[in-house]
């Protein structure tokens, strides 16, 4: 099931990937994509989550919430919490969590419901 | 069906608690103190909590508090959290896009 | 700490009040409400939890344009005199906003009805007029290119029903009003021909004035003393958006009648609509949504507001509405049986005049002698044709 | 409208295994799923299963969940994913989006099989990024590769807790601390001795007072409570973790059966709402079926037999079976689902902190339910440790299995006979004194709980060798030179690789001889560099 892959000698300094895994092997990934993270180009997997992708890149925070402005980010990482929300291609409240990563996506931290005024 | 309750209002003053700041609701960002302040103010089960601040009516739906709440409110009442009645929960079960919805394909 | 008190374990008790209100939605917490203020001791019993039906399942229109004109007087006064201060009287936020009511037309044919209803509107004494495309774009920028008028009536808005409700219910518990909630009222009692009380499956309520605002539930209890109300039930649903950054604060219906609907205050949209069969559908009374009525009400939104494509529904509710054969409520006192008070068949319009209504029934109560006058909702008025 | 005879939601171990059965029975299966892969939770499962063989014990989750996604396949179930049933209808309509679309779809029989969802605790922070679900820190690192953080502070020490914990050190975080409220862990004693003896405290009656950091987590600051749950002040202690990992505990998914109409109870000792069920698992309404975590929370093992038995009593209300049959395999599978259901850890006995012995009435050690290992004093009085005159022979198995769990995959595993359990699959494993070990290592492999190791005090003059089980990357190789651990993850001292077993038959569990002074024979249990 788990295939080793042609991986990007970058991605393989990344501390939060994990590469070989004593029962799992390594991991079947997609290609590696170049991806908008506001005003940055970030490198993840394609068909990975988003929210994977951007961990992987360090990235915790996700949005800040409306009353309070407080950072949120992975809280369930299965689609049912709804706080890994972000703006993904314009669309706010994107559950990243459950949405894959494809090339070229501009994915956005989002302030309240909607993007930085 | 819902117990028999008689309503009464409280004598006794509402007293705050060192964690009324902590956050239950997630999603609108409810706490603690605001859920007991509901209590105190009458509101006696899930169903009227909510609507009185809009616990669990967020984008989970209540997916992630639900359990909590019904505990705040059943210690305030002194009561067992499987008392509490809870809301029945209505389609969808995640959020659908307007366009989603409308594309069902039923009126073809 | 125990606040509340569970009844009904030790068989019948009887309780005693100077009124009894049936149903605990928006419209009982009102009456109670204004009674409580006038140091009158009511009980108000209801079968489930507070605002259990229509009142937290409505479009929360605060309305006027499109009243029957008996109704008007009530919209009107309520707007102008009640609407405007129940945040602060009731000390609850209930997110009255009074920013206009758009209907929405594209046709020839929906701009007569539009053409209708600011005639009717104006004949009433209402602010009502017509917009052409420009105007209303200017209003609103999100509607559809394809929308070329609508009629306007800026005096029109909407309030939050559940907070409404539940801040009636707050004050006339605060003013010692008792509320007994999971009771079912099974019948009227009548002493010497006049109301007694009520009876439950366990317990006896007493009092002098019986007032049945239970919505649809009133008439099987009317029944019990031989009073039938020309009153059927009928559902509606509707669909809850995600919260947006606030776009409009108008309250939204079309010529068609499609949908209505308008933004909370929390940002999320409320739309409404009906796509003619669900009366006709399944019974069945546990799951009253319908599978067919999201998509359509979505399918009606999306064709003035295209823009909202990609919003996300992340609820829908249905409940039942108690609709009068001729669309107008009873609040009423019933001369055959002195003692009885009837405040229902409010026909999926009865928010926007609660306040009016409260205020109202509870003068009726007091002295039979209310501000304004209810004649036109009297519980007989409906005649056989012919 | 497109019509099925059977629609399962959810392709978990529940729902799949639902599947498999009216499927093999004939029936025209549909199996939706909102998530991209299918399996559900078994798909997060890397550890390996107790119960019996039928209960597909020492097999790991996720392969499990490959088997039966075959299966279904072959047998021609149409399992749907990215499929989300977004309601329940009259007239048993399904509402299913999918590809951008709602589908409207009718079935004569419904199995919900949608599972569990995870309980929370508040406290100041917990909103904060950093601050996760259990099952979300096995989401990221065994499905996506991704490690949930690098020092971990667990809260919880209920099986989840203490199986994540483990699968955390094995993709290469390390765990600070596991806490619990309860003045015991929570779960089976076995996982708890696994993550002890790599070093991992536990601090039973402590809860979390604060997570603090300004845009992520950086620091907790935990603290005792007493028998009122009530903060012992001064009691606080600080904790370097850059992620919070939240496991106390499951409450069943059961809002597709409440939103069709079934009856619903507030169980708490079934996790919390769910539908009533009879004992085909069949709700209220005729037709309707809830199987698994959905209609109580317990274990996969037990999630696939109550799909079983929802796929059967579907299939025989239907008429694909008859009753004979239908009554034959009721029984087998009640069996099954009973002998799962015993032992201390069994639904009568959830919550029960007054159990002093097992039931063969050996004490239970209380050094295991308060610190998560076994004292030297404790362990050699339990019937899978053989005495000192035995050991002194030559190479025994030691068996650390104290608890009564229902696993018995060890027995098969001797091929010499030397450890008994007999058919109650809960008693514990007794090494017969006259039985020759030939130090073979399959049992220490076949164990779940990786409870047993080979001791051999006759190694060399002054050295015994001892066998453990090994699950980590990278694998220690022969003549390697590092330390030996105590059950508590305190250094003994240096320790040498002498073998390093890892043939296929052991799925992953290495066996790893090390040499140590004869006098750690019965106190060395783990190797690291």
């Amino acid at each position: 099931m788990y295939l080793e892959n042609d991986l990007d000698l970058k991605c393989k300094e990344e501390k939060m990937r994990i590469y070989k895994h004593p029962i799992l092997g390594t991991f079947q990934k997609g290609k590696l994509v170049k991806f908008q993270f506001d005003d940055k180009i970030l490198e993840g997997y394609e068909d990975e989550p988003i929210a994977v992708a951007l961990k992987a890149n360090g990235i915790m925070t996700h949005r800040y919430t409306i009353k309070r402005k407080e950072p949120r980010g992975i809280f369930c990482a299965i689609g049912r919490c709804t706080d890994c929300v972000m703006i993904v291609d314009g669309k706010p409240n994107v559950r990243t969590c459950v949405t894959l990563l494809k090339e070229g996506m501009k994915i956005q931290t989002q302030y309240g419901v909607t993007k930085k005024e | 069906m819902s117990k028999t309750i008689e309503r009464v209002l409280l004598d006794e003053e509402f007293i705050s608690e060192t964690d009324d700041s902590v956050i239950i609701c997630r999603c609108e960002e409810i706490t603690k103190g605001e859920i007991r302040k509901a209590v105190y103010d009458g509101m006696r089960n899930m169903n009227e909590v909510k609507r009185y601040l809009r616990v669990g009516m967020g984008l989970c739906q209540g997916q992630t508090c639900t359990k909590l709440v019904k505990s705040i409110i059943a210690k305030e009442l002194g009561i067992n959290p499987g008392e509490i009645e809870v809301p029945i929960p209505r389609s969808p079960t995640r959020p659908v896009s307007m366009q989603t919805y409308a594309n069902d394909g039923i009126n073809k | 700490m125990q606040m509340m008190e569970l009844i009904n374990k030790g068989g019948d008790r009887v309780i005693k009040s100077d009124v009894i209100i049936v149903g605990g939605g928006v419209i009982s917490c009102a009456i109670a409400y204004n009674l409580a203020k006038r140091n009158i001791k009511v009980i108000v019993i209801e079968k489930d939890h507070i605002g259990a039906g229509a009142s937290s399942r409505n479009g929360g229109g605060v309305r006027q344009s499109a009243r029957d004109p008996r109704e008007l007087p009530l919209a009107i006064y309520a707007i102008k005199n009640l609407w405007p201060y129940l945040s602060k009287e009731l000390g609850v936020e209930i997110e009255y906003h009074k920013k206009g009511n758009f209907r929405l037309g594209k046709t020839p044919e929906h701009l007569k009805i539009l053409e209708n209803v600011v005639n009717q509107g104006l004949d009433a004494g209402l602010e009502l007029r017509l917009l052409e495309k420009d105007e209303l774009r200017k209003l609103c920028p999100y509607i559809s290119n394809e929308v070329v008028n609508a009629s306007y009536c800026p005096t029109d808005g909407h309030a939050n029903p559940m907070k409404t409700t539940l801040a009636f219910y707050k004050n006339a518990l605060k003013l010692g009003t008792k509320f007994i909630t999971g009771e079912t009222v099974k019948s009227i009692i009548l002493a010497k021909g006049k109301v007694s009380g009520v009876k439950t499956e366990t317990n006896v309520y007493e009092a002098p004035e019986v007032v049945l605002a239970a919505g649809y539930e009133s008439k099987a209890i009317a029944n019990t003393v031989g009073i039938d109300i020309a009153m059927r039930k009928e559902l509606i649903e509707a669909i809850i958006t995600e919260a947006q950054p606030q776009m409009f604060s108008e309250m939204i219906g079309t010529a068609e009648s499609d949908f209505y609907g308008h933004q909370t205050e929390h940002g999320s949209f409320v739309f409404g609509g009906s796509t003619g069969l669900e009366p006709f559908l399944s019974d069945e009374v546990k799951t009253i949504n319908k599978s067919i009525t999201a998509p359509y009400i979505c399918r009606a939104v999306l064709k003035y507001f295209p823009i909202m494509s990609s919003m996300n529904i992340i609820r829908t509710w249905s409940g039942f509405m108690d609709i009068m054969a001729d669309k107008v409520p009873v609040l009423s006192k019933v001369k055959e049986v002195p003692g009885l008070t009837l405040a229902c068949g409010f026909s999926g319009h009865g928010f926007g005049i609660s306040p009016a209504v409260g205020q109202l029934i509870s003068e009726l109560i007091i002295n039979g002698k209310p501000s304004i006058s209810l004649d036109a909702f009297r519980y007989d008025r409906l005649k056989p044709k012919g | 409208m497109k019509r099925y005879e059977l629609i399962v939601i959810g392709a978990g171990p529940a729902g799949l295994s639902a599947a498999i059965e009216a499927a093999s029975n004939g029936m025209d299966v549909i199996v939706f799923d909102e998530n991209s892969k299918p399996g559900g939770q078994l798909l997060k499962q890397i550890h390996k299963f107790f119960g019996s063989k039928a209960h597909k014990a020492k097999e790991r989750g996720f392969k499990i969940g490959e088997e039966l996604l075959k299966e279904a396949r072959e047998l021609g179930v149409e399992v749907v994913l990215n499929a989300v049933v977004i309601g329940i209808f009259q007239n048993k309509e399904v509402n299913v989006m999918l590809d951008g679309q709602i589908k409207h779809i009718k079935a004569n029989n419904i199995i919900i099989a949608t599972g569990a969802s995870e309980n929370v605790v508040p406290f100041p922070g917990w909103t904060m990024p950093g601050v996760i679900g259990a099952g979300a820190a096995q989401t990221m690192m065994n499905i996506h590769g991704l490690k949930p953080g690098n020092k971990i502070l667990m809260v919880g020490s209920g099986n989840v807790g203490l199986v994540v914990a483990y699968q955390l050190i094995q993709a290469g975080c390390m765990v600070k601390a596991i806490i619990d409220a309860a003045p015991r862990i929570g779960g089976y004693g076995v996982h708890a001795t696994k993550v002890a003896r790599m070093g991992v405290p536990f601090y039973l009656s402590h809860t979390i007072k604060v997570a603090y950091g300004s845009e992520a987590v950086e620091g907790a600051t935990i603290v005792q409570v007493d028998r009122n749950w009530k903060a012992i002040e001064g009691s606080e202690k600080k904790l370097d973790v850059d992620t919070i990992c939240i496991a106390v505990g499951l409450s069943p998914m059961s809002q597709l059966a409440s939103m069709a109409g079934c009856d619903m109870e507030n169980n708490p000792q079934k996790g919390g709402t769910v539908p009533i069920c009879n004992q085909y698992n069949e709700t209220s309404i005729s037709g309707i079926y809830a199987a698994g975590d959905v209609s109580a929370i317990e274990e996969a093992s037990s999630a696939m037999i109550e799909g079983r038995i929802s796929g059967t009593a579907v299939s025989y209300n239907q008429k694909y079976i008859g009753k004979s049959e239908f009554v034959n395999r009721f029984k087998e599978y009640s069996e099954s689902l009973s002998q799962l259901r015993q032992g201390m850890f069994s639904h009568e006995n959830k919550g029960r902190i007054d159990l002093t012995k097992t039931e063969e009435g050996y004490d239970i050690s209380q050094n295991l339910l308060q610190n998560g290992y076994l004292s030297e004093k404790e362990v050699i009085k339990y019937p899978g440790v053989v005495s000192e005159k035995v050991r002194k022979r030559g190479i025994v198995p030691i068996i650390e299995c104290t608890q009564n769990i229902p696993c018995d995959p060890c027995q098969t595993a001797c091929s010499m006979g030397c450890i008994k359990i007999g058919n109650t699959i809960t008693n514990l494993p007794v090494v017969d004194e006259n039985s020759n070990c030939i130090g073979c290592g399959m049992c220490v492999a076949s164990c779940s709980g990786q409870a047993i190791f080979l001791v051999d005090e006759n190694y060399a003059p002054g050295f015994a060798a001892i066998s453990m089980p090994y699950e980590l990357y990278p694998l220690p190789q022969k003549g390697d030179k590092g330390v030996a651990l105590d059950r508590a993850g305190k250094v003994l001292g240096e320790a040498q690789v002498i073998e390093v077993k890892t043939i296929k038959a052991m799925d992953g569990t290495n066996v790893l001889t090390i040499k140590v002074p004869l006098e750690w024979s019965m106190k060395a249990r783990f190797f690291k560099y």
